[in-house]
This record gives C-alpha cells, structure tokens and sequence, in this order.
C-alpha cells in the first residue's frame, strides 16, 4: 500500500517534449512534485536551465504540491500561443 | 465541485481563413441588438532570426487543458462584459507566415465592451493557455517561439 | 501653410459585406511584418424607440469635409502607433439592421500597437466626422441617431 | 465694396436639412457667425432649439468668427456616424 510505488504517466510538450525526446514518458515511485523534479533531473540533466510548469490534472500545481495516483502529469514550457 | 461544463473546441487544423471570418461575421447579421464587434487576428510574422528566417509556426498545445482553460477565461469574460457573443479560433499544426493563427471575436450592444472584452480576451489567451508555437526557419532549423 | 495631400475615399454606398471585409484581410498576407490585425466593425442595430422599432439606418455626410477630417485623423494615429496599415470605410445611404456600417482596420507588428489604435481611431471616427444616421423606424417614421 | 452685402451659400445637413427643408439655402449681408446665427434664427426660429455646429470651409468655426467671401459654410448637427 506504499504510494511511493505509484506508476505515474507524465506528457511532454514543446520544447521540453523537444529535449526529453519522447511526448510521454512512465516514471515510477513519485509521489510530490519535489520528487517528480529530482527524478527528472537525473534522468535529463538539461532540463535544469530550462522553465517549465507543471500540471497536475490539467491544473498548474504550485510549491511542492502532492501527486495523487492515476494523476495526469504534464510538464509545460512557457505558453506561446497566439 | 463537480463540473458539468462542455468546453467548446477553439482549434482549427493549419491556418484560419479569412472566408471563414467572413462566414462568422456574417453568421451575425441575424442578432440586431448587436452595435458592434471587435476583432483580433494574430498573423504569422516572418521574423529574422540569427538561425534564419521564419517561413511558417507549427502549433501544438496540451488540448484538453488548453479547451479546460479557454472555456474558463470565456466564462470570466462573459461575466465581467455585457456580451452578445464571443468566439475564439487557435491553429494547430503548420501556419505559413502572412497567414492567420488567431481570430478572436467579441459582440456587443455597445462597443466599448465588445472592445475591451477583446484585448482582455487576447492578453489571457496568450499568457494562459497551454500552446507552444515552433518557428520553422528556412535554414530548417527551428527556434522555439516566445510570447512577449 | 498649403497642404497638397490627397484624402483616401473611406465612403461605401450601402453595407459593408462581409466579403470585402474577408477581401481586404487576404489583401494583408503579402506583409509579413505583421503580427496583429485588430478589426472594429459597426453593425445597425434594431433598437426600440417609443415612435418604432429601427429597421435600417441611412447615412449622410459632408463628404468633403469628413474626407479631410479622416485624413486629418489617420495621419495622427500613424504618428501615434507604430503601424503597417490602417483602413477605415462608412457606409451611406441605407444599411439595415444587423448589417456593417463601419470597417475599422489597424495592422502593426505587435498586437498592442493594433489594439490601441483600432480603439482611438473608433472613437475619434464617432466624436469627428461629419457623418449623420437617420434612424428609418417600421413604423415609416425617423429619428435622428444620437451617439453616446 | 462693402463685404456686408456678400452673397454666401450655407449647406445644411441632417436635422438641420429636415428643419430647414433644404439642404442648401443662399444668404445676403453676412459676414460673421453671429450675423449668420441672427439670419438663420429670424428665418427658422426653430433652429433655435436645436444643437448645431457652423463650419467655415470645412473647418469648425468658434465664437464669432469672420466669414470670407466665397466661403462654403456648413450647418453640422451633432455628429452620429458609425
């Protein structure tokens, strides 16, 4: 019952889909926002000089926000539409 | 709180043209308490870049998140102006420069709302939703576009 | 001090169609400095009056002097606003209700520039030209439009 | 050579047209606004009641302003285009 073990699903866009090299990627025992940034980090280093939000079931998540299991990750670079 | 709201599809495939703006101001001449209308249009602007010259945007957004947002900022658009009608398009996929990729439209009995309404409409639709614009160069590079 | 400049038609006989409107943004996809188009349009609306209910508009003007008057006001928007292009066009004679009787088009290379001017242009068009509607009501009277 | 005995053409428009039942009226022995005024008020007392500006070749005249020979004057009412 560890949540920690929670698979989580996580969709790339733009520039950071760009970097990362895949629109979606499955990361496993995340649970905050803190822990999804580290393992992120580790696994792609250039991802710390760029800016990204990130949207946890289509809302922005702000601070170190928890991750609910079954969430929809998003990671959003800056919004240039229009 | 649940909501049971079905957001409205903003996207359009590629460019929008402009006999599909016709279209919509025409689809207007039925509703005469309306005294005016503003119209925003953002175009694809062939920047130089260092990289090289932009010759087209490709458009991708977080869809449903971009449809959840635009339908909230339409609802908080509503509320604030004494509105007849509002309507929002945003390409998706490749857009040539010279060509349109927004078309934002407000109606009003008056036109100081429908034109306020617009420029509110505009600003948060830039800053709020989740759609990126890649700037394909005729160098074949690209550069990622950023919203000022 | 002589002026030697030639003012642009901005007059239409009767409405605006929408097709000229599609026409005149198509015109712009050649410019592709452009980032912004912000569009005003007039449209007649069928208000109640106590003598009757407003079916159409007839427009009239001191055309020579509204000609130099628009020209006089284009010019300042132009020193005012960075733009590309600036297009103004009033109808006279009959418009009905729910049909254009003002096209106002601003262009520039940044959205704010359009926006700002589209809006000043309006209202100075409204407040400045020698441009009257009588009001044709249903009930075969007129009014004379007032504008606020 | 006395200007007062001047013969200006006056166009009027809008309501003022309506009022006046013309839209182009010629007066004798103007040569200010205020000769003009008194003219027109003598002649149509109910523009009295009605707003209206005084153009002098398509330029809004104030006050009391001369009016040259030759001149193409305007009676405007408020304006209500758009």
């Amino acid at each position: 019952m560890e949540t920690k073990e929670q698979k989580i699903s996580v969709r790339a866009f733009g520039m950071i889909a760009e970097k990362i090299g895949s629109a979606q990627i499955q990361l496993i025992g995340i649970s905050t926002i803190d822990e999804l940034r580290e393992s992120l980090f580790d696994q792609f280093p250039d991802l710390k000089n760029m800016k990204f939000s990130i949207a946890i079931n289509k809302q922005l998540a702000s601070g170190n926000a928890p991750i609910p299991a079954d969430s929809e990750i998003a990671l959003l670079p800056p919004f240039s539409g229009g | 709180m649940e909501t049971k709201r079905t957001p409205k599809n903003i996207f359009v495939q590629g460019a929008i043209s402009p006999d599909s703006i016709a279209k919509s101001i025409a689809n207007h001449s039925t509703k005469t308490d309306i005294g005016g209308h503003s119209i925003f249009l953002g175009q694809v602007r062939s920047d130089e870049k260092p990289e090289g010259k932009v010759i087209a945007i490709d458009y991708s957004a977080y869809e449903e998140m971009a449809l959840e947002k635009a339908f909230e900022i339409r609802e908080a658009i509503f509320a604030k102006y004494p509105l007849s009608c509002m309507h929002i398009y945003h390409s998706l996929g490749e857009v040539k420069a010279g060509e349109i990729c927004l078309f934002v439209f407000t109606s009003s009995k008056h036109r100081k709302a429908a034109m306020d309404a617009c420029d509110e409409l505009v600003e948060r639709i830039k800053a709020e939703l989740p759609v990126w614009g890649k700037e394909i160069l005729d160098s074949e590079n690209h550069v990622w576009k950023v919203n000022t």
